[in-house]
């Protein structure tokens, strides 16, 4: 009827074709029941329409294996359903080993993406076809979500936690990204671009930006400026634990408790020392809320996990600058962004 | 079978219809000047101090149908903006308050009362042969405090709108959006309390102010559906009510509850709000389920199909309903596992839903089948609602929620789900009872016109927007990208067909009000205690308290039943 | 008097529910200032549910009162329970069937 | 209560409304409404408990330094007064159901008076809260607590938590005290009496209801990791 008239959308991800087959099958169920239900409906309607005022049909009063029969079968279809849904889920939120970092933060109203290699890019992101990429997720502001209809993904970027999803990329081309969860004024503007290169080409465009500092080497400068180094130090006789080879471990905290240190843990630990302290130390680390961005919360957690690498990180020179100072009575509010001051100034 | 009570009065009320020709109305035509609630009493103050459920009922019917046209008017603009994909209409900042008005009137002030305090108040002391629901003044109470909270509402609407979302999602309502917040969400938890009240007062008069021999299982299914609302309305409406007072105390007083830079959890409001705003949903449809098992009986002149099984699974819509909450958040960074527990749980309400479905039709079977108005809508409810609840198992499907979640797919589901379901049952509702309210037959004709018209435009308007939220585009959206705008104009000229459809009924019901013949006590043919009483009732509704002898539904008499 | 809720409890009973209450009102601030480990929370509900059933069923005269009472008593506790339970599943889960984010 | 007697003779009790049968049947309606209502309250609350459960598990050290700072001899005499005033409300009910009219007077006003105790303490709590700057809000510190940064954040959030779930619950005895002083006024004038204490049973049943809130408020808010 329309040319060019769009049904579904392109398939672009490793995954769209497994949601895909999920909506077909949907479709087909739901096709199959609303026929059923329609053609029934007025079949009845029609073979059995009141012929004289005053006929009266003979009563039915039901069927316990006819009821028995429409609980069954749907009961069976819809456990069917949830156990294939399921393992799309799943499919969805398994990283494969050895993925591809990318740190994005939800800003109101813009997307804003950190590579591990130290690109950054707003509203765009650039990924390699055919290489796992793992989105880890966080908002500045208020809860975001990044979605990409041709990858069939999507995810909340709430503030104050990390959420992540990850997928693959099956072809090369640009495709929408968009923000899902309502944000405010310029939520429909809050819209960006996913190009899908070729490996060399993505290996050009790599090389082409020119910002060159990789996301751990900004995390480990942060690390030197905040004089972290000076208890969490290589050789483990710091006032903090050793963080070399940490991430990714499991640890056993002061309550007998153990966590896995993992970029929530460690952006938890940053936030609120006191929270989950390492079986064996004092609670002495100062929080650094309100000190450290958001962004260089992820180049810190980029920085410990380069550190988990067999090599080791870089060997950590002697800081010069003296720990910060307590912050006492620090209520942990973080300086506003500016638009948010301006939002907070309200009658 | 058919026993006269003691103390039948001469017009044969409160007797059961003969066992012969049901299409005979079983009451002779009332006379003239005989009293009726109506005319009782005159004037102003008759009206605003009654305690009269059935006037009371006519208070909500008045005030929800200026809030169905207010909301519409936001739905009109909505559409009109998105004919083209630039947001060339209106600001942004408007068109995130359109939509925002659109959801809190719609769904707070118009879907959530329609049935139950219209039709439920009106005809659920009727039906189960009371004179009144057990707390007249509570019920009159009822409406001033949801006038009262829609008169907040209606504040922050003129004073520049509230453009949150009707979800609030916090922390943008809490410490970002710098709109009339406080009163919008005020005006929700007063309005919170009307529908407690009223849900309370139907629990109450549905336990105890039954008619002898009126047992559990002779009830109307109108009345199990209204009981089944009921319950979600006194056991969740608190808890939306206490979350919006803490948003509302967040906001005013800037304290960490679900503010994260605050210390507070965004996620845990999420909970708080489903917990409610999920089953609201079922408040909304329940009832209008009770109007399509009165109607499909009444225009098979049946019996319903597995009455018991349609009576429960009301119940059973009511408390599963309440646990599926987290399918709203499989995006949002709830746990996988609770996840999958919330997906399962999900699965399971869909089969009361489907039973349901099936009953209906099969009542249908070898029926006499009359195709007026009401049964129209009532058919139209049975294939949305199918293909409202199908498309909810899109949606409950972890998998593929991920990519329809939040688009343009779930807002064709839910509209399918409340205008495709609700609206169609209470329209349906007020074509079939409006001889008993008024007095007066609606023109026949021009009701099956408007009924056909608001079905296909609001398949044009919602079919659209499936394949959009397929496509991608994600809901409340003011600019949209252009591959999306053949669909969008669709959805919209469906809506300026839809819009309407929703006028030619409000035209004709007022000039039937007082232009429309007179009608009998029973102008269907219908089984059920409200039938018995003269068309419009008088005050205390029956002569005489009635004593039910007879089976839900007895078209025929019960000797001739058979099972199948 | 017909209705059941209509009985004339004694008033030795409400002095002997009141004592109990008081009782257990010192026993909860006792226990609190014990170290029990895990359990201080658990016990200190126990006893607040306790004195709750206390004052239901005497105070509130549940006790004498038609099944329907009892059964919107007892629905009203436990759509609590069960709210509060599905809420909490999610934080607590939040670690198992790897976690987004983990 | 001349009017009693009436009502077996077939005569109508003045408070027998048109749509019931009887005064029990009338009585019975409201007991289940007054009991619905109050399962709406617990939901009411519930709410707020939902949120206090997940905080206190996320944040208890912060709930447990904000919880060492209320006094909890305060509260348990509080508690006390609360149960107290259940006694004398309960014994109000009984006196105007067995129709001692004036007995059922000096109840309600005992209940009346130690209800005003209770927010009186209450109100001797707040102010505590308000000199040590432990109000939510702009004016908030946790110096007064001794703990800083995250911890002290979260203590902010417990004590959002406290005043909203106490506040609310003072807010219910402050609409129930009205309510007893109507009703001991209405008791003076002879209104009950053995066939008709309605109105003094339902508010027995709501005024209990809030001892039962703050019955769980007490230990979940006041001792929080005491020992």
């Amino acid at each position: 009827m329309f040319t060019g008239l769009p049904l579904f959308p392109e398939q672009a991800s490793s995954v769209a074709p497994q949601v895909d087959a999920l909506y077909f099958y949907l479709i087909a169920v739901s096709g199959f029941f609303s026929v059923l239900i329609a053609t029934l409906v007025v079949y009845f309607a029609l073979r059995y329409r009141r012929r004289s005022e005053s006929e009266v049909p003979q009563p039915i009063h039901g069927s316990v294996k006819l009821e028995l029969v429409w609980t069954l079968i749907p009961l069976a279809i819809v456990m069917f359903t949830f156990v294939w849904s399921t393992r799309v889920y799943f499919a969805m939120h398994r990283v494969p080993p050895g993925a591809m970092e990318v740190y994005v933060v939800g800003k109101r109203w813009m997307w804003k993406v950190q590579h591990m290699t130290g690109q950054r890019e707003i509203n765009e992101l650039h990924v390699p076809v055919g290489v796992p990429v793992k989105l880890i997720l966080t908002s500045e502001d208020v809860i975001h979500s990044f979605f990409i209809p041709a990858f069939r993904i999507k995810k909340d970027a709430v503030p104050g936690r990390y959420n992540s999803i990850w997928f693959q990329a099956t072809r090369p081309g640009t495709y929408h990204l968009f923000c899902a969860e309502y944000c405010g004024t310029k939520h429909s503007q809050m819209i960006g671009s996913v190009t899908v290169l070729e490996p060399a080409r993505f290996q050009a465009w790599l090389t082409g930006d020119g910002s060159g500092v990789s996301l751990a080497s900004a995390g480990e400068r942060l690390f030197n400026e905040l004089a972290c180094v000076t208890c969490h130090r290589a050789d483990s006789v710091g006032r903090g634990p050793r963080l070399e080879g940490l991430f990714g471990k499991q640890v056993r905290l002061a309550g007998g408790e153990t966590a896995v240190a993992d970029e929530t843990y460690v952006r938890e630990s940053i936030l609120n020392p006191a929270g989950k302290v390492v079986a064996g130390y004092q609670p002495i680390m100062p929080t650094y809320q309100g000190l450290v961005s958001e962004e260089g919360l992820m180049q810190l957690v980029a920085y410990i996990q380069s550190l988990a690498a067999p090599e080791g990180g870089s060997p950590l020179g002697t800081p010069e600058e003296p720990a910060p100072a307590l912050p006492e009575a620090q209520r942990g509010e973080p300086a506003p962004p500016p638009d948010r001051a301006r939002d907070l100034g309200k009658p | 079978m058919s026993t006269t009570q003691p103390g039948a009065d001469a017009r044969g009320e409160g007797t059961r219809p003969p066992a012969g020709p049901p299409g005979a109305p079983p009451v002779a035509e009332p006379r003239p000047s005989r009293v009726n609630y109506l005319n009782v009493s005159y004037g102003v103050k008759s009206w605003l101090l009654t305690t009269d459920h059935k006037r009371i009922a006519l208070l909500y019917l008045a005030s929800v149908t200026l809030m169905f046209f207010l909301g519409g008017a936001f739905a009109v603009l909505i559409r009109l903006e998105l004919v083209t994909p630039p947001g060339d209409l209106v600001q942004s900042e408007t068109y995130n308050k359109l939509f925002t008005l659109h959801g809190i009137i719609m769904v707070f002030f118009f879907l959530i009362p329609s049935i139950p305090a219209v039709l439920g108040n009106f005809l659920l002391p009727m039906m189960i042969g009371a004179r009144d629901l057990a707390f007249p003044r509570l019920n009159l109470a009822s409406w001033y405090i949801y006038t009262l909270g829609a008169l907040f509402t209606l504040y922050a609407l003129v004073n520049g709108g509230v453009d949150t979302g009707w979800t609030f999602y916090p922390p943008y309502s809490t410490q970002f959006s710098n709109t009339h917040v406080l009163a919008a969400g005020i005006g929700i938890f007063i309005n919170g309390f009307s529908s407690i009240l009223t849900g309370l007062n139907f629990i109450v008069t549905t336990h105890r102010m039954r008619a002898p021999g009126l047992t559990w299982f002779r009830l109307p299914l109108f009345v199990w559906a209204h009981y089944a609302t009921s319950l979600i309305m006194v056991l969740g409406t608190p808890v939306i009510a206490v979350t919006v007072l803490m948003v509302a105390v967040e906001r005013g007083l800037h304290l960490g509850i679900f503010d994260p830079t605050l210390g507070g959890d965004p996620i845990l409001f999420q909970h708080l709000f489903w917990i409610y705003s999920h089953p609201a949903v079922y408040i909304m449809v329940l009832p209008a389920m009770g109007v399509v098992s009165e109607v499909v009986t009444c225009f098979s002149r049946k019996r319903i199909f597995g009455y018991s099984v349609v009576a429960l699974s009301s119940l059973a819509i009511a408390v599963i309903g309440f646990l599926v909450w987290g399918h709203h958040m499989f995006v949002s960074g709830q746990s996988t596992f609770a996840g999958m527990v919330f997906s399962l749980l999900s699965y399971l309400v869909a089969i009361p839903s489907a039973i349901k479905v099936f009953n209906w039709t099969a009542t249908l079977y070898r029926g006499s089948v009359s195709l007026q108005t009401p049964m129209l809508y009532a058919i139209g409810f049975i294939g949305l609602f199918t293909i409202g609840g199908l498309t909810g198992l899109f949606l409950a499907a972890m998998g593929l929620d991920v990519h329809v979640h939040d688009t343009y797919f779930v807002v064709a589901h839910f509209h399918y789900i409340m205008v495709g379901g609700a609206i169609m049952g209470y329209l349906g509702g007020i074509h079939f009872w409006w001889p008993k309210i008024t007095g007066r037959l609606y023109p026949e004709w021009w009701a099956r016109i408007a009924a056909v018209v608001i079905f296909a435009g609001f398949n044009l308007t919602f079919f659209p927007q499936f394949v959009l939220g397929y496509l991608g585009m994600p809901r409340r959206y003011h600019y949209y990208v252009e591959e999306f705008q053949v669909l969008n104009v669709m959805s919209s000229a469906g809506a300026s067909i839809l819009g309407v459809g929703y006028l030619i009924p409000m035209a004709y019901l007022v000039w039937s009000m007082r232009y429309g013949p007179k009608a009998t006590a029973n102008p269907w043919g219908a089984i059920g205690l409200e039938w018995e009483t003269p068309s419009p009732p008088q005050t205390e509704n029956f002569p005489r308290s009635p004593v039910v002898t007879w089976e839900a539904y007895e078209y025929a008499p019960e000797e001739e039943a058979r099972v199948v | 008097m017909t209705g059941a809720s209509s009985h004339v409890v004694p008033v030795r009973v409400y002095v002997g529910v009141f004592a109990a209450l008081l009782v257990l009102t010192g026993l909860t601030v006792w226990v609190a200032s014990l170290d029990l480990g895990a359990w201080n929370t658990p016990v200190a509900l126990a006893i607040a549910v306790s004195k709750a059933a206390l004052v239901i069923l005497f105070f509130m005269h549940v006790k004498y009162s038609p099944r329907l009472i009892w059964i919107v008593v007892a629905s009203g506790f436990f759509w609590l329970a069960h709210l509060t339970a599905g809420t909490v599943a999610d934080y607590v889960t939040r670690g198992w069937l790897g976690t987004p984010g983990s | 209560m001349s009017s009693a007697a009436e009502t077996h003779e077939g005569g109508l009790h003045p408070a027998l409304a048109h749509h019931f049968e009887s005064l029990p049947a009338q009585k019975e309606a409201a007991t289940l409404g007054m009991w619905l209502f109050l399962a709406q309250e617990v939901m009411f609350f519930g709410g707020l408990f939902i949120a206090y459960t997940v905080y206190r598990n996320l944040y208890f050290d912060a709930f447990a330094a904000g919880s060492h700072h209320l006094d909890v001899t305060l509260g348990a005499v509080n508690t006390a007064v609360l149960i107290c005033s259940s006694l004398t409300m309960a014994l109000a009910v009984h006196a105007s159901a067995i129709g001692r009219g004036r007995h059922a007077v000096v109840y309600l006003l005992s209940t009346v008076l130690l209800g005003s105790v209770f927010l009186g303490i209450k109100v001797v709590e707040y102010h505590d809260k308000f000199v040590h700057h432990l109000v939510p809000g702009p004016g908030f510190s946790a110096e007064a607590l001794g703990v800083t940064g995250e911890v002290a954040r979260s203590a902010e959030t417990y004590y959002a938590l406290y005043f909203a779930m106490t506040g609310l619950h003072a807010l219910h005895m402050v609409v129930g005290i009205p309510i007893l002083l109507f009703l001991a006024f209405k008791a003076h004038r002879g209104a009950y009496g053995r066939d008709y204490n309605t109105p003094v049973e339902m508010t027995g049943l709501y005024w209990h209801f809030v001892d039962i809130v703050w019955i769980f408020l007490f230990p979940l808010l006041y001792l929080i990791g005491r020992h």
